[in-house]
């Protein structure tokens, strides 16, 4: 490990405001030469305005940058570039139009004699990176034609092959299972290596104390502290200043519930086929029970649990609830006999970013506060209300739209969508993804205060610790099919493992 | 009615045999854009007896909509087939390419309707001649016929496709004629009628509400006598309140001076136009007009042997002549030997 | 070290090189070679006479040389995610300056160098307005759509002036040609290599395609999203405009008809030839198949004398089949690949 | 966390002042000429220009709804020619006017079926389908004048916009009454009823709405139909108006729709739109051209006008939209 000790870049008392809102509170911190440096906080604690402030893409209201000892005015991504600061978004940033190549070098960085694009060289330089770090993608491939995953590390090649000195990598590990992520450690070390400098944010806590070399914590805008990273911290210390009390093991587990657990079949799938997508799918929901899903990226989670809501098409299989066949699995059946789904993507489904909260809830409960066709709108705004207070979001008035609201609160607002519709069974998918442990274990705590009510749960999660503290039972896909079952006892992180990556 | 019919059909069979040894493969074209315009329809009429008369085929072709570039380009593609000859429209100025080469290849041209440069002296470039409408006069004419039946004093509102070449020709013989000839008469006020009967009503509507003082409506496009009376309609204004004098000859026009809204059309005689366009070219072919005496050897001496323009003065229905123009009176032509 | 596993990928492979024609189909604009192939086959086998008669070929360069330029303009505008519905009021404009220079006696390059200066600089208003006011395309080119239309008519209607009868040396620019082949076609064809070039090697060029692939990532990367997309309106005004010179001096006078339709047919031809209102895709090879495939069905039409209405009847359901299929393929990759 | 309670915060609507854009320039217009003239403030003058309003109007609603949908609609001025035309083609061939007018408008429901269902189907731009379509219809109605020439519509037809009513002391067209009913019902419907609000979700996020169980396809596909439909009745009545086959009706009206419908607050992103301001947008552009009769201001600058108005609304639109929204 490099531990040169001049600093490589200066954090010197950085305010950000938007507008009425604070996003940074004179932020000081130093970044060295050759560092992993991880920024950790909850939801809009201001890691992603930080590192916006650092590639240049956003103007600090307040305070300087001193990168490689040099006070930068007039700064923008174009300076930050020149200086060798490449940034991987949280939000996945491709161009699905493009090739392999062309993204990880969109700036067309070799030119023949002539001035042309040297399409060779950069293809070439492509399938050098992409062996270096042992990817299976191939230059010339159209990006539209990868995996989700692929695409996540086809951002961060673009990112380390930049000619960088120092990478940003906003939560590059939320669309990656734990082959890919393992992967990515290992770049992050080798990178390391070279002596360039990483600042990297995200909600995985392991994962953070296994990379990281110091780790600052922000709270609501403020600096709170760093940790170095040696063998005496422990998860509870971050987690604990990340949301400022302590935190209990117990928030996240669910109780042992089996003995409520009937023999009655709640919800069942049989034999439900796609070509290229799933096969042979059959399982059975027991009233009472939660049951969990898991699979590595590629292995069939995501579209059994789009499949059995209707919102992809199945080629042949028969779903049941409540013991009847339904005939025609469609969204507006499903939502008609109550089973709700919470999708993974809160941004592109899930939510109306640009209308207000108001109409977000009265999506799926429009019949019920109307007569014949005219709505009450005096009563959709208490049954807002209501939720909204219920699951302490954090929101001026109910005209707010989610656009403006912190990613938790966001996910906060979709639960309150699903569960305002009262229903008998909720399908998640991914219900915690991208949010901090406060507003995870808060989740959590609303889930499973809806099973004691009687709902059906099935949760598809790639989190283990996120269905080992929820689940009753769990299915682990692999290849496209359910391969394993685990049961409450059996339950473990290894075992998991072993049969989702292929060990049995 | 019947009885001009009768006549009409007897004329056009009497004829018929001074063409009738020629060779029956000579085949003519109409090219021009906006096909289906209501305007057409005598144009067809003309030809469906020319081509009896003739004992030639004729075809129409081109697009039916507005559209001079594709006309053009059918006019280019037209000349592939080595026709006997063209009828164009010179909408403007976008198929005299066309027609140059067509005449160089010695494929006779005739312009009818519109001329690409508007203006009485000006010839048409690429065509033996020109035929139809001298809109200027036709402008003058629309005026003296208000006043012939309006009296020496009024004012008076305007409407018509602003923007079409032959509208602004109609439009400066108006306003010249009346300012020259009728000092008495002023122009109120001027409304677009954009070529559309819908727009129109709008149009008249406008004049009539804007112009109390207004005591006739003169309107120059073919969807205006539709408009105004449509206008005088929807506003409960009887027939004969105004003095309209309009043009062209929908059948909704003929009605409308059949019911006193309008006093008079003028318009062109648009089927003459066709038939005359025919006849120039059977005999160009034929060698008649080609070797007329103007010169020793007309190819030679590179003259045109052939009147420059041809000028319909335009054609007054008023309540006591329109049964002889209306669609059920018109001889009904049927041919094979035309398209339409 | 770990293999990234890629199931879905190594099945779209092997998809891909089971089927190479297939994997032609997916080069842009092959659709519209392969449209075009299956039209001249047609044309040349049914009517070879017709067909390669040397109107019917100089008819159909006039046919495709204006329109392919405009095209040329139009695609690289698709590619970055835009649209100019301005064009056909560009050429109107454009080519009216000119005239107007011209008759006042301006030399003719200086003549024509302003033409072109007034496309680039509407062209730079387009891309103000979509850029720097953040005015949908739609809406600000439609405005300017009108503007210059109803520019060129102000200007035009009701003068006294005929802009017309221009030097031979302007003239003959669009109307003669060289090797048999028109000026305005030589054009075309280096317009076309020189931006096919430019946008295949070129590194501005590959931006294009970036900034309408996801423009916000492409500013993130530095590339000059607003820069870029206003030179592209600024080579769309260009091009526009020198297609109207072309056409202004083909029909030695101003035309303010020119382009009235040129915009719906330049971007059904793009859509034709490869590119997409969502930006991202195309190519100027893909656009000058997508007009000669026009100009072929066009031919078609008035070489077997079709009925006018009947023509755009069926352009209209091509148009409709062509884009329904594309989206029908796109549809049928992502169920394959699993993702819907 | 602590938490506020939810109705101690401002929870009241913000009014949103770019509604107004398009109804205060139409005041400034509506008083400027007033202001500056005796003829333009009387009973026919404005009855004249609203009556005009409502054949275009008709148009506008299925027009403002798909782009409330985010699609947009260019047959719809095809469609104005094309259904007159073809109830006229009907009427020729010699069925009765009430068959006739079924048969009409199931065929105009058909081609807007045609347009919903290959749009959702292949999820392609309705921008480029309807291009298509507008193309197809526009050589149809084509076909259909030219084989209409010189034909009149029947008296049952004609009828249709003719009756009047008497308001105080002066007739008024039923069809105005009918058109401001329309508006008042569609405005409630627009905010209070749940098919419509569904729109607005659909508009906004079509993914999101379907997760909630909303048939979002069918009601995109439905929007379609509405939108064909409702220009093939404003086509019905401008025929009827017209009395006889003009093949130059409609030509151009995808584009005043559409300054209408953009003019009054409607995005092509979807999800914004109202009828009421489309129909005052086109109002005002009726109070344009008056105005131009008024002020004698030559005809031909009314494009330059209209173009101007619509860049200057728009951007106006987007700047206070933008200061707004953060
Ligand atoms: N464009 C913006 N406009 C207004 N406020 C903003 C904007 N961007 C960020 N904020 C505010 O700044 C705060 C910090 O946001 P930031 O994205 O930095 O959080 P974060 O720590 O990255 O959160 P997350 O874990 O959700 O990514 C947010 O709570 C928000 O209120
Ligand atoms: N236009 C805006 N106005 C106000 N706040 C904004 C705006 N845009 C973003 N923000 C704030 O920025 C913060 C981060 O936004 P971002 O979209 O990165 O969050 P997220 O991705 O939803 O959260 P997470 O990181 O949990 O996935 C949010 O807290 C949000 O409140
Ligand atoms: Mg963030
Ligand atoms: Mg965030």
């Amino acid at each position: 490990m490099d531990k040169s000790n001049d600093n490589f870049l200066i954090i010197d008392n950085i305010s950000k405001n938007y507008g009425v809102v604070q996003a940074l509170k004179n932020v000081s911190f130093t970044v060295k030469k050759g560092e992993v440096y991880t920024l950790l906080g909850e939801n809009g604690a201001g890691k992603s305005t930080l590192v916006k402030i650092i590639k240049g893409e956003e103007t600090p209201t307040k305070g300087d940058i001193t990168l490689d000892g040099e006070t930068i005015k007039n700064y923008s991504p174009m300076v930050s570039k020149a200086m060798g600061i490449a940034m991987v978004h949280q939000e996945l940033a491709i161009f699905e139009n493009m090739t392999v190549a062309e993204n990880i070098f969109p700036a067309c960085d070799y030119l023949t004699k002539t001035g042309a694009v040297d399409k060779k060289r950069l293809r070439k330089e492509a399938q050098d990176r992409i062996d270096m770090f042992g990817m299976d993608l191939i230059p010339s491939q159209k990006m539209d034609t990868l995996t989700v995953a692929q695409q996540q590390m086809t951002e961060i090649l673009r990112a380390i092959s930049a000619g960088s000195k120092c990478v940003l990598l906003d939560e590059p590990t939320s669309g990656l299972n734990k082959d890919e992520t393992e992967n990515l450690m290992k770049i992050i070390d080798r990178l390391r290596a070279e002596g360039i400098t990483i600042i990297y944010i995200s909600h995985r806590i392991a994962e953070v104390m296994h990379i990281s070399d110091r780790i600052t914590v922000l709270r609501d805008g403020e600096y709170v502290c760093t940790f170095v990273n040696d063998e005496k911290l422990k998860e509870i210390d971050l987690i604990s200043r990340m949301v400022g009390r302590e935190l209990t093991k117990s928030l996240y587990s669910r109780k042992a519930y089996t003995d409520t657990i009937s023999d009655e079949v709640f919800f069942e799938v049989k034999n439900m086929n796609k070509k290229n997508a799933v096969y042979d799918i059959d399982f059975q929901l027991r009233k009472g029970e939660v049951l969990g899903f898991f699979g590595l990226e590629g292995s069939g989670t995501d579209s059994v649990s789009r499949m059995i809501f209707g919102l992809e098409a199945m080629e042949s299989g028969e779903v049941f609830f409540k013991g009847e066949k339904i005939d025609k699995v469609t969204t507006t059946t499903m939502v008609d006999k109550k089973i709700m789904y919470i999708n993974n993507n809160r941004k592109t489904a899930g939510l109306l970013l640009n209308s207000s909260t108001l109409n977000n809830m009265s999506m799926p409960v429009l019949k019920e506060y109307s007569r014949g066709a005219v709505i009450n709108n005096k009563r959709l705004t208490e049954h807002t209300e209501k939720y909204v207070d219920a699951f302490s979001v954090v929101i001026p008035s109910v005209y707010q739209k989610p656009r403006n609201l912190s990613g938790g609160n966001q996910q906060k607002v979709l639960l309150s969508i699903c569960l305002g519709k009262e229903p008998e069974l909720l399908i998640t998918n991914e219900p915690t993804r991208g949010i901090d442990v406060g507003a995870k274990a808060e989740i959590h705590k609303f889930l499973l205060e809806a099973v004691e009510k009687g709902v059906g749960l099935i949760v598809f999660s790639s989190e283990l610790p996120e269905l080992m503290s929820l689940c009753d039972r769990i299915l682990v896909m692999k290849n496209k099919h359910i391969v394993g079952e685990i049961s409450k006892e059996e339950i473990s992180e290894e075992f998991i493992m072993t049969i989702a990556a292929g060990g049995i | 009615a019947p009885a001009a019919e009768e006549a009409a059909a007897d004329d056009a069979t009497a004829m018929k045999g001074v063409y009738q040894d020629l060779d029956p493969d000579r085949e003519y074209y109409l090219v021009s854009s906006h096909q289906a315009h209501p305007y057409f329809l005598d144009s067809h009429i003309g030809l469906r007896y020319a081509a009896e008369y003739f004992n030639v085929k004729i075809i129409a072709g081109g697009p039916d909509a507005w559209d001079t570039a594709a006309q053009a380009q059918a006019l280019e593609q037209t000349l592939a087939k080595n026709p006997a000859g063209i009828i164009i429209r010179g909408y403007d100025a976008s198929s005299v390419d066309a027609s140059v080469r067509a005449m160089e290849a010695g494929i006779p041209i005739v312009c009818t309707e519109a001329k690409p440069v508007e203006g009485r002296g000006a010839t048409v470039e690429g065509a033996l001649t020109f035929i139809g409408l001298d809109n200027y006069q036709c402008g003058a004419d629309t005026s003296k016929e208000l006043v012939a039946r309006a009296g020496d004093t009024g004012v008076v509102g305007v409407q018509g496709n602003w923007g079409a070449s032959n509208t602004d020709a109609k439009l400066a013989g108006l306003e010249d004629w009346l300012a020259d000839n009728a000092p008495g008469w002023t122009i109120c006020g001027y409304a677009d009628d954009k070529a559309n009967t819908a727009d129109s009503i709008t149009a008249a509507k406008s004049l009539i509400n804007t112009y109390p003082e207004m005591t006739a409506i003169m309107g120059i496009d073919s969807s205006s006598g539709p408009g105004i009376a449509g206008a005088m309609q929807e506003l409960g204004i009887e027939a004969g309140t105004y003095s309209v004098v309009v043009h062209d000859r929908e059948p909704a026009t003929l009605e409308l001076i059949a019911s006193g809204y309008i006093d008079a059309t003028l318009i062109n005689k648009t089927a003459g136009q066709e038939v005359v366009a025919i006849l120039v070219m059977e005999d160009w072919n034929n060698g008649g007009l080609k070797n007329m005496p103007i010169s020793s050897d007309n190819a030679a001496a590179g003259i045109n042997p052939v009147p420059d323009n041809m000028y319909n003065s335009a054609v007054v229905i008023d309540k006591d002549n329109v049964m002889y123009f209306t669609q059920e009176a018109m001889p009904d032509i049927t041919t094979d030997l035309y398209n339409r | 070290m770990n293999r990234i596993k890629a199931p879905l990928q190594k099945i779209s492979n092997k998809f891909l090189s089971k089927n190479s024609f297939k994997k032609l189909l997916k080069i842009n604009g092959s659709i519209a070679f392969l449209m075009c192939l299956i039209m001249f086959a047609f044309l040349a086998i049914s009517v070879p006479k017709l067909f390669f008669n040397p109107f019917n070929i100089q008819a159909l360069m006039f046919a495709i040389a204006p329109e392919g330029i405009v095209a040329i303009g139009m695609m690289i505008l698709l590619i970055s995610g835009v649209f100019d519905l301005s064009v056909g009021s560009v050429m109107a404009f454009a080519g009216l300056m000119t005239a107007m220079m011209l008759v006042a006696g301006l030399p003719i390059i200086v003549c024509i160098i302003i033409g072109l200066l007034v496309g680039v600089a509407i062209g730079f208003i387009n891309g103000l307005l979509v850029e720097m006011a953040g005015i949908n395309p739609l809406i600000s080119t439609i405005g300017t759509m009108y503007i210059f239309r109803g520019a060129t008519e102000f200007l035009m209607v009701g003068r006294s002036v005929d802009y017309n009868n221009f030097p031979e040396i302007f003239v003959n620019f669009g109307r003669k040609g060289f090797l048999g082949v028109y000026w305005m076609f030589w054009i075309l064809i280096i317009l076309v290599v020189v931006f096919t070039i430019f946008i295949v090697t070129r590194p501005t060029g590959k931006r294009l395609y970036f900034i309408g692939g996801n423009e916000n990532l492409a500013k993130l990367m530095g590339i000059k999203k607003r820069k870029i997309r206003i030179g592209a309106y600024m080579i769309s005004g260009l091009l526009a405009a020198l297609a109207g010179i072309l056409m202004t001096a083909k029909n030695d006078a101003a035309n303010r008809y020119i382009g009235n339709v040129t915009h719906m047919n330049v971007i059904i031809a793009c859509v034709i030839g490869g590119g997409s209102l969502n930006g991202g895709q195309g190519s100027i090879p893909g656009a000058l198949f997508g007009i000669i495939f026009l100009s072929f069905l066009q031919n078609a039409f008035n070489l077997f004398d079709f009925e006018s209405s009947m023509q755009r009847i069926i352009l209209g359901f091509v148009l409709m089949a062509v884009v329904s299929v594309d989206g029908f393929m796109t549809l049928r990759r992502q169920k394959e690949l699993g993702r819907i | 966390m602590e938490q506020k309670s939810i109705s101690t915060l401002n929870n009241k609507k913000k009014f949103n002042w770019t509604s107004l854009t398009i109804i205060i320039l139409t005041l400034a217009v509506f008083g400027f000429l007033w202001a500056t003239s005796d003829t333009f403030f009387t009973f026919a003058n404005i009855h004249s220009l609203v009556y005009d309003t409502s054949f275009i109007f008709f148009g506008v609603i299925g027009f403002t709804y798909l782009m409330i949908m985010g699609e947009i609609d260019l047959s719809v001025g095809s469609m104005f020619a094309f259904s007159g035309m073809w109830l006229g083609m009907l009427c020729d061939w010699g069925l009765p006017f009430a068959p006739a007018l079924i048969i009409a408008i199931a065929s105009v429901i058909g081609i807007g079926a045609i347009n919903g269902i290959l749009v959702v189907r292949f999820r392609v731009p309705s921008m480029m389908i309807t291009l298509g379509m507008m193309t197809a219809l526009a050589g149809l109605s084509n076909l259909l004048s030219t084989n209409l020439y010189g034909y009149y519509y029947p008296d049952a037809y004609r009828a249709i916009v003719r009756p009047t009513i008497s308001i105080g002391g002066e007739e008024v067209f039923v069809l105005i009454i009918i058109m401001i009913v329309i508006i008042a019902v569609l405005e409630f419907m627009l905010h209070k009823t749940t098919i419509f609000r569904k729109m607005y979700y659909v508009g906004e996020n079509l993914d999101t709405a379907k997760i909630y169980g909303i048939k979002a396809a069918k009601i995109k596909f439905i929007t379609f139909i509405i939108s064909a439909l409702t220009a093939g009745i404003g086509g019905i009545l401008v025929g009827s108006r017209v009395a006889y086959a003009a093949p130059t009706i409609g030509i151009g009206y995808e584009f005043q729709m559409l300054t209408a419908a953009v003019l009054g607050g409607a995005s092509l992103f979807g999800g914004k739109g109202s009828i009421l301001r489309a129909s005052i947008a086109i109002f005002f552009l009726q109070l344009i051209r008056n105005g131009m009769v008024i002020h004698n201001i030559d005809p031909l600058l009314s494009q330059i006008i209209v173009g101007i108005i619509l860049i200057i609304a728009v951007y106006l639109d987007t700047r206070v939209n933008k200061a707004t929204t953060v």
